[in-house]
């Protein structure tokens, strides 16, 4: 098994996280595809880690992990605060800032 | 087992970004055990002392050159430039952001857990002290933004940008005011920054595919010689184009920057426009000065036309705005497109003059937010244009300074606004680009329109009975929009230090 | 050089007014008067500077063609230096300033009260504007004059909107607007010429050096395009009536009596000997849009109905000459340009300044709204019609001078441009007499004598403005040898050194001044 | 025509030649400036203004007369000075500028006197002199410029001297109408004139009489002919000739003496001696004769027909001048030793129109300021001294032996037939129907005034004869009339000989009819014409305007010229007036703010892109990120750049 399917898989998850931020409403949903796409780019990072046969990407890996971790706290945070005032999830209820 | 060795470390070098990880450090140590009253006055010393100690550890060190802890910071001219830079920016919107004396409790949030429109947020909204997180908060992002312009690998990158949006995205929550907006602005900031951040981290995994490395260098080496594929080149660099050109607002990924712009607070929308551009377009500099130089012909046209579309987004689409935050917001995006002109020229001279605009702007945008933020009613500032009217009248020195402003951003001479536009079409036409300087001329044109319809606001137009008192500004804001005019003026009439200083910086290591 | 040649005229003439506005401007709302009074003698001062400078200016064989040359650097790394220097064209230029300005500010005594605005701010708004005209005419570095050029627009835009009348908004920012698409033009060129010329901005090293013919032309444009809409040629003219309309009548006065001349300056001292072989490329294209603009704007000044407006478009059809002159490149029709440029300063200037006299007894600018006013007011009428006959270029004023010298300097090199250009000076008569006749002759408008200002006839305030305008341009119309010495080495320079261009000789072949 | 022209500079008493033009111009600058102070003296220093220029002007003459060169030059300063162009502000006193000198201060100063009668209720007759006075500077300047540009100068002078004189009385609309007419016609011919100046500097070099007289042999047919024609164009603007003699009439609006000095004898004769002046060039081309020729001819029988149907006093007289005028052309135009007949008739015109001009005004004076003639009638008994000198005036204008007409007309009519072939036939036979019109219109003038029953208006009452300020002025030009014709036709034309080119003579013609022959033609005609008018009109006419047949309308309504002018120049001219207004407005003001509002409307749509849903934001995101990315590959595979 080449690690090149790893790099295709790693382009469909990113497709599907950037699409899906597109057509999904809910916030937190919306959050979690862009995790999605932050995954992708691990996992491209360790397949070619693999390739080159360098830890490098690896590790760059785990730099990301600890970054989405701290994404996490700061946007469900906000996604609460938002939460509760409005009493829904749906990103399109947040248009008061327009044109 | 072999030898650790570990990479040789210039701590004075990187001084200036270690003293402001450790005043924010500081400074949320101070948040949990300081008691309450003195929390205010400590934190905005510490920030801005720590600010300023930075600022003079960047000025001893203005003479290193030096690439640093393994390859991963690069201390040069435009970074040691711009870490001064967004230092400076920095102080003065620090002043911004630590002014308590236009409303009680200061323009921030006192608890911003507090769901809106509640009873406890009704009265919180009466005065209670505002939260002083956001010291820490504002320092962290400093301290990322140095870090970003320095980053000398792109995984550095990642992190720095990581570490200088988290911060500014809760900052953007905590209005005291008009909450909501100020909540909405913080998730569309938040959503599409992340967003945004993907693109350039799948960027980074794509060209660490294409090099073997993140290092600039590395891909610098490989460009030439690379076997791999150029779509992994490529489409590596375009995504993480993508990511910065999110951050300094180009079209089409601008889109956020009219929404944050106007939802934020003030002093924080300061912030982000001076200082937040400058570090965007400083690590943008780098990637592509340092990185992709061998592909500079290819990403010349990409960029370039991005460029325009920026120039002519902001500019169109600033005619016809009514809030004045926006128009700034717009302003801010059309000014973007004006340094991609610079970026675009790729010379010595597209440096030097992207420098020396950023600066430029970064002062006078701080001064018209700060003037922006003394305009006030009873529901707290008031941006809508129409409530401008007849100011010149009421406060014909507020409505003075920001006519002076407004004539700078339209690039009157005289004003810092015209030096920049001039050096960096300059560069342009020097780098064969003549057709940038028609986009820009007649960009700058149609922008001239917005910023006139302010002017004729404030003096031309009879006042209404609502025009909005005036506060009287507390010694910090004046403070800032006073250094904020005086850069723009003396940018203007006496350029040639500021000019020397970006001539001098605008080598890059390798 | 003599001693007195080296001394700092340009530079003070250019600061002068500026710290005198500062100080105008520091002076409190309720002393108006005394704001009036240091504003009069800080102008007055640089008159009498510029009397000394006029005196002391060289005119002979081995004169220097740029004189009183100072420069300081200023932005060494741009390669850009206060340089101030002038020669013939921009001594007679100086002058009209100096002569004007205190004219103006002595005729816009009330003009501010009537606004409700600040008094004080008024008059520095005047001298800061004299300081940027003084500039933009002295400056022999292409930044500095770009600097001087666009901030002019600004204390220029705050008279016209904020003390103007019924439509100065709109007046305001279109003025404001056209002048800064003109200057962005000019500004891409300036940078184009910048980066061609080796990062140069001193006038006499970029007149040296060589373009190619594509870029030479391009940049010939951006330099043209921003001055044609500020002389304003035809079609880029439509602000000037809305501008001269709605400003008060003294600011108007240096609108079209100074303001406007940079275009024309600029295109002598700028297009033409930067860009000497775009220059020749363009001229017919020029040449035809002056030509328009003389007959276009004459007939459009017949039909107007306002009075400020009829005299905004009567200065397009003047421009209209002065353009002709200057692209016909020959000796006479450059040298009658220039001395159009000052008599039209005078001229119209005074014109201004005596409709705005009219309008302000009157309460309107209408000239439907008078009618047979020479019977109340006949020295005043009489005042009107004389600035009229200037206007018109009749023999004994000034103007007919520089009208002659232009016409029969094109008519050497382009008969039939000279031709319809003459056409020109029937339709000024028509216009001018007509004006004239619908004001002040005919039967007595019964409104007006009910208006109790319209029976004052010229105070004596009044007269000290428009006497000493009507002397210069009766003076002049006799006896216009030392303007024309001044100016004819500047002209002759320009278009045989720079321009590379030779009067054609008689065609005749018939006597010369041999046989005299 | 191989001989040339040489002026020498003026020595001596000549050297102060510019009094002339100097002391008028300062007497109406210290009327004008100040103003009603001088309101009690005022006229006084007018007329001893001119009065001192006529004794000055007697001197220099007389001095001129002892001299062997009588081209004489003086330079003052340099007018204009650049490149090639150089023109001195000179003057020049020859034997031509001499008689007219004369003329215009000599007739001037009886005109002034009768003026100070004649104004003597105006309120605004200090005003009245400073323009007359400054008319006769203007107007000395004219004839003394020793070169074209000075010419130009007076002549531009006399035409606003004329303006301000026509619409004195601005107040009434007519007058200032009339007074802008004026103007404007004139204008269209100073235009020609002044184009006339440019081709002689494209073509000479200079505008100095002596260089362009001495040049003008160089030039190409072409352009000679093209130059004298439109010198003609500013000489028949000036002197009301075809096709710009519309605005003549109407300056009768003015008071009754500046009709008398400059709608008769002086400024309206500045194209004959235009034209007289540049003999030289227009010797120089036959066809450009023939044009003169022509203008004149078709002039003259033109204001005789217009004449004879007018019933204004004044404009009858107007419309008389106009074509005495003509006669002055025709002789201009025959070139040779016609130049000099056309300057005596000029002179006896001058004087024989100003007295009947002024007898006009007298009986103005003494009948209410009524003008019109069916409403006059047996004035004879009643202003006895205006009745004689308009006589003397009459009598001369008709050609009566030996009234100054007769020795002035006759040589033109006679010259007009000694022009080779058909030509002869048609400007002589021209020449002599017109001389028998004139007799019938000055004669119907002449008896429906003071002859024949009384057709008064009922206000008035007794006519009375005017003042002896107005009488005398009469008087002595009655006198002029009389004598003045033998006199002038026996020694201008010698006199004018030693002026700079107009001596070269072509051998004439031998004439188609005998001399005899012609003048008994003439006088026969001209007994006829008159005996015509008196039979017509002993016993008065009727009082008010009668229908008429053809002939007589057209030529009432000034045989539509002011009707052609309108269709052709004013209302298309109106018309083109309001069409560029609205061109303005909406087509190039339109356009620009059309384009501010494009980029407006753009603005305004485009907005709504930015819906405020962060969806929407990030869909553009991507769509952007997808372009570049795809501009990108695109590059590298080679697609682009």
């Amino acid at each position: 098994m080449t690690p090149d399917y790893y790099l295709v898989l790693a382009a469909i998850l990113f497709t599907i996280g950037a699409v899906g931020v597109l057509v999904r409403r809910n916030a937190i949903v919306l959050f979690m595809c862009i995790e999605l796409m932050l995954n992708a780019a691990n996992l491209t990072l360790v397949a070619f880690s693999r390739i080159t046969g360098t830890l490098d990407g690896q590790i760059m890996a785990f730099f990301v992990m600890v970054v989405a971790a701290a994404e996490v706290v700061i946007g469900l945070a906000i996604i609460m605060s938002i939460f509760r005032a409005r009493r829904s999830a749906s990103v399109d209820d947040s248009n008061l800032l327009k044109y | 087992m072999e030898d650790l060795n570990l990479p040789p470390i210039d701590y004075a070098a990187l001084s200036p970004i270690l003293i402001l990880f450790g005043v924010a450090c500081l400074g949320v140590l101070v948040e949990a055990f300081a008691p309450r009253r003195a929390r205010h006055p400590v934190q905005l010393v510490l920030a801005i002392g720590g600010s300023v100690a930075a600022l003079v550890m960047v000025v001893l060190e203005r003479n290193t050159r030096v690439v640093t802890i393994g390859d991963a910071v690069a201390i040069d001219g435009p970074s040691l430039f711009l870490q001064g830079a967004i230092l400076l920016l920095g102080i003065v919107s620090l002043l911004l952001i630590g002014e308590r004396s236009l409303e009680a409790g200061g323009p921030f949030v006192a608890q911003a857990a507090l769901t809106v429109g509640s009873e406890k947020d009704n009265r919180q909204a009466q005065g209670a002290p505002g939260n002083t997180e956001i010291y820490p908060l504002a320092v962290f992002a400093l301290s990322g933004m140095l870090l970003f312009v320095a980053a000398n690998d792109l995984l550095t990158m990642f992190i720095a940008l990581e570490v200088l949006s988290l911060p500014l995205y809760l900052l953007c929550a905590l209005a005291r005011r008009k909450r909501l907006l100020s909540q909405e602005a913080a998730l569309k900031y938040f959503l599409l920054g992340s967003y945004a951040s993907a693109f350039f981290l799948f960027g980074v995994a794509l060209l660490y595919g294409y090099a073997g490395g993140v290092n600039l260098q590395q891909i610098n080496e490989a460009v030439a010689a690379s076997q791999n594929s150029d779509i992994l080149l490529y489409a590596g660099l375009a995504l993480l184009a993508i990511g910065l050109l999110f951050k300094v607002a180009a079209a089409p990924f601008h889109v956020w920057t009219p929404d944050v712009y106007q939802g934020a607070p003030t002093p924080v929308t300061a912030f982000m426009a001076a200082c937040t551009k400058v570090a965007g377009f400083g690590a943008l500099l780098r990637v592509l000065y340092v990185a992709f130089e061998g592909v500079q012909w290819d990403y010349q046209p990409v960029i370039g036309t991005i460029a325009v579309l920026t120039m002519i987004v902001g500019s169109v689409l600033a005619v016809t705005q009514q809030d004045i935050k926006r128009l700034l917001a717009y302003s801010s995006i059309a000014n973007a497109g004006y340094l991609l002109v610079g970026v675009v020229a790729q010379n010595r001279e597209g440096v030097s003059s992207t420098l020396f605009y950023l600066v430029a702007y970064g002062f006078t945008v701080l001064a018209a937010f700060g003037v922006v933020s003394l305009v006030r009613d009873a529901d707290g500032e008031a941006t809508h244009l129409s409530r401008w009217a007849g100011l010149g009248r009421r406060s014909p020195l507020l409505a003075a300074i920001f006519t002076f402003l407004m004539l700078a951003f339209a690039g009157i001479p005289l004003t810092s606004g015209f030096i920049s536009k001039f050096v960096v079409f300059g560069a342009a036409i020097d780098g064969g680009q003549s057709w940038l300087v028609v986009a820009g001329v007649v960009t700058s044109m149609i922008i001239a329109f917005p910023y006139l319809r302010v002017i004729v606001m404030m003096w031309l137009s009879e006042p209404a009975e609502t025009t909005p008192t005036v506060s009287v500004p507390g010694w910090m804001t004046s403070a800032a929009v006073f250094i904020g005019v005086l850069a723009t003026l003396a940018l203007g009439v006496v350029p040639s230090p500021l000019l020397d200083l970006t001539n001098d910086a605008s080598l890059f290591v390798r | 050089m003599a001693g007195v040649n080296n001394f700092p005229f340009l530079s003070i003439l250019t600061l002068g007014p500026l710290v005198g506005a500062a100080v105008v401007a520091c002076i409190p709302k309720a002393k108006g008067n005394l704001a009036k009074i240091v504003a009069l003698a800080v102008s007055l001062v640089m008159l009498v500077l510029s009397v000394f400078m006029w005196v002391a200016f060289q005119v002979g064989g081995d004169a220097q063609r740029f004189q009183f040359r100072e420069s300081y650097p200023w932005i060494p790394g741009l390669g850009v230096n206060f340089t101030f220097a002038a020669d013939g064209i921009a001594l007679v230029m100086l002058m009209l300033i100096a002569v004007l300005v205190p004219l103006v500010i002595l005729a816009s005594w009330h003009d501010a009260e009537q606004s409700r605005r600040s008094v004080p701010v008024y008059f520095a708004l005047l001298l800061s504007l004299e300081a940027c005209m003084f500039g933009v005419f002295a400056a022999a570095d292409v930044f500095l004059f770009y600097v001087f050029f666009e901030v002019m627009l600004v204390p220029m835009y705050f008279i016209i909107g904020s003390y103007g009348t019924a439509k100065r908004q709109y007046a305001a920012v279109k003025f404001f607007l056209y002048s800064l698409v003109g200057g962005l033009f000019m500004l891409a060129a300036v940078i184009g010429l910048w980066v061609v010329g080796g990062k140069t901005f001193d006038w006499v090293a970029l007149t040296q050096i060589d373009i190619q013919t594509g870029t030479e032309r391009w940049l010939f444009l951006g330099f043209f395009i921003a001055f044609a809409i500020k002389a304003p040629f035809f079609p880029f003219h439509t602000w000037l009536p809305d501008a001269g309309g709605a400003a008060p009548a003294g600011a108007a006065a240096l609108l079209v009596g100074v303001l406007d001349k940079v275009g024309t300056f600029g295109i002598l001292r700028y297009c033409l000997p930067l860009f000497p072989e775009a220059s020749q490329w363009f001229a017919p294209w020029a040449i035809a849009l002056a030509l328009i603009g003389i007959i276009y704007a004459a007939l459009l000044a017949v039909g107007q109905n306002d009075l400020k407006r009829l005299v905004s478009y009567t200065s397009i059809a003047h421009f209209g000459f002065i353009g002709i002159g200057i692209f016909a490149f020959t000796t006479q029709a450059g040298t009658g340009a220039v001395l159009y440029m000052l008599n039209h300063g005078l001229a119209t200037g005074l014109l201004f300044l005596v409709v705005g006299m009219f309008v302000a007894r009157r309460g309107s600018a209408l000239v439907s709204d008078f009618g047979g006013a020479g019977k109340l007011v006949p020295v005043l009428a009489g005042v009107l019609f004389f600035a009229g006959l200037a206007s018109l270029a009749l023999p004994g004023t000034a103007p007919f001078v520089s009208e002659f010298l232009v016409l029969i300097g094109v008519f050497t090199v382009n008969k039939t441009v000279a031709v319809i250009a003459t056409l020109g000076i029937i339709l000024a008569a028509a216009y001018v007499l007509w004006m004239v006749q619908r004001t002040t002759q005919g039967t007595l408008n019964p409104a007006l004598a009910d208006i109790e200002p319209m029976r004052k006839d010229i105070t004596l305030r009044e007269k000290v403005v428009v006497a000493p305008l009507i002397a210069l341009l009766i003076v002049l119309g006799f006896y216009p040898k030392p303007v024309t010495d001044v100016i004819n080495p500047a002209v002759e320079a320009t278009m045989q050194q720079d321009m590379g261009k030779q009067d054609p000789a008689p065609t005749g072949g018939g006597v010369t001044e041999a046989s005299r | 025509m191989e001989e040339t022209v040489e002026y020498v500079q003026a020595t001596g008493l000549l050297s102060s030649v510019w009094l002339l033009v100097a002391i008028p111009l300062a007497s109406a600058a210290v009327l004008l400036l100040l103003g009603r102070r001088a309101d009690k003296w005022g006229h006084w220093l007018g007329v001893l203004a001119v009065g001192s220029a006529f004794v000055l002007g007697l001197s220099y003459f007389i001095s001129l007369a002892g001299m062997e060169n009588k081209s004489v030059e003086l330079s003052l300063w340099d007018f204009i000075a650049v490149g090639r162009f150089q023109v001195d502000f000179g003057l020049l006193f020859d034997p031509l500028s001499g008689v007219f000198v004369l003329l215009i201060t000599g007739v001037g100063s009886l005109i002034h006197l009768y003026a100070v009668g004649y104004m003597s209720h105006d309120e605004g007759r200090r005003k009245f002199f400073a323009y007359f006075n400054l008319f006769v500077a203007a107007m000395l300047l004219l004839v003394l410029g020793n070169n074209y540009v000075m010419l130009y100068f007076g002549w531009e002078g006399v035409g606003l001297a004329s303006y301000l004189l026509i619409s004195f009385w601005y107040t009434k609309p007519s007058a200032a109408t009339a007074g802008k007419k004026a103007f404007l016609m004139n204008r269209v011919g100073d235009a020609g004139l002044a184009i006339g100046i440019f081709i002689m500097f494209a073509t000479l070099g200079t505008t100095q009489y002596v260089d362009v007289f001495n040049g003008v042999s160089g030039l190409a047919a072409g352009t000679i002919l093209v130059l004298g024609l439109l010198l003609l164009l500013g000489a028949a603007g000036k002197s009301g000739q075809f096709p710009l003699q519309a605005w003549l009439p109407d300056a009768m609006e003015g008071p009754t003496p500046v009709s008398a000095l400059i709608h008769a004898a002086t400024m309206v004769t500045a194209g004959v001696y235009l034209i007289a002046r540049s003999n030289p060039i227009f010797s120089a081309n036959h066809t450009l004769q023939t044009v003169v020729v022509s203008v004149g001819a078709l002039t003259l029988l033109m204001g005789c027909i217009i004449g004879a149907a007018k019933d204004d006093i004044k404009r009858v007289l107007a419309w008389s001048t106009v074509s005495q005028i003509g006669y002055m052309f025709l002789g201009v135009g025959l070139g040779g030793a016609a130049y000099a007949l056309a300057i005596v008739h000029l002179l006896a015109h001058g004087f024989f129109k100003a007295n009947m001009f002024l007898g006009a005004g007298s009986v103005m004076h003494g009948m209410k300021d009524q003008v019109d003639i069916r409403r006059f009638g047996g004035l004879s008994k009643y202003m006895k001294i205006t009745w004689l000198t308009f006589m003397m005036g009459w009598l001369a204008i008709i050609g009566m032996f030996p009234f100054s007409g007769f020795f002035s007309k006759e040589p033109i009519i006679v010259a007009a037939f000694e022009r080779e072939g058909w030509t002869a036939w048609l400007f002589g036979m021209a020449a002599l129907l017109g001389a028998g019109l004139t007799a019938f219109y000055m004669t119907r003038l002449f008896i429906l005034t003071f002859h024949g029953p009384k057709r008064w208006t009922e206000d008035i009452e007794h006519p009375h004869e005017s003042p002896a300020i107005m009488t005398i002025p009469l008087i002595l030009l009655a006198i002029g009339s009389v004598g003045a014709g033998f006199l002038l036709s026996t020694s201008v034309p010698d006199w004018l000989e030693a002026t700079g080119g107009l001596g070269a003579q072509e051998e004439p013609h031998e004439a188609v009819l005998s001399h005899g022959v012609l003048t008994a033609l003439s006088l026969l005609l001209t007994v006829a014409g008159a005996g015509l008018a008196y039979l017509l009109f002993r016993n008065g006419t009727a009082k008010q305007e009668q229908p008429a047949g053809v002939v007589v309308t057209a030529a009432r309504r000034n045989l539509y010229s002011d009707t052609v002018n309108e269709a052709i120049f004013e209302k298309p001219g109106i018309f083109l007036t309001r069409a560029l207004v609205y061109l303005d407005n909406r087509g190039i003001d339109g356009a620009v703010n059309g384009l501010a509002a494009a980029v407006g409307g753009g603005s305004g749509r485009l907005r709504r892109l930015q819906t405020g849903f962060v969806r929407s934001y990030a869909t553009s995101m991507l769509t952007g990120a997808l372009l570049v990315v795809a501009a990108f590959l695109a590059i590298q595979l080679g697609w682009l750049a």
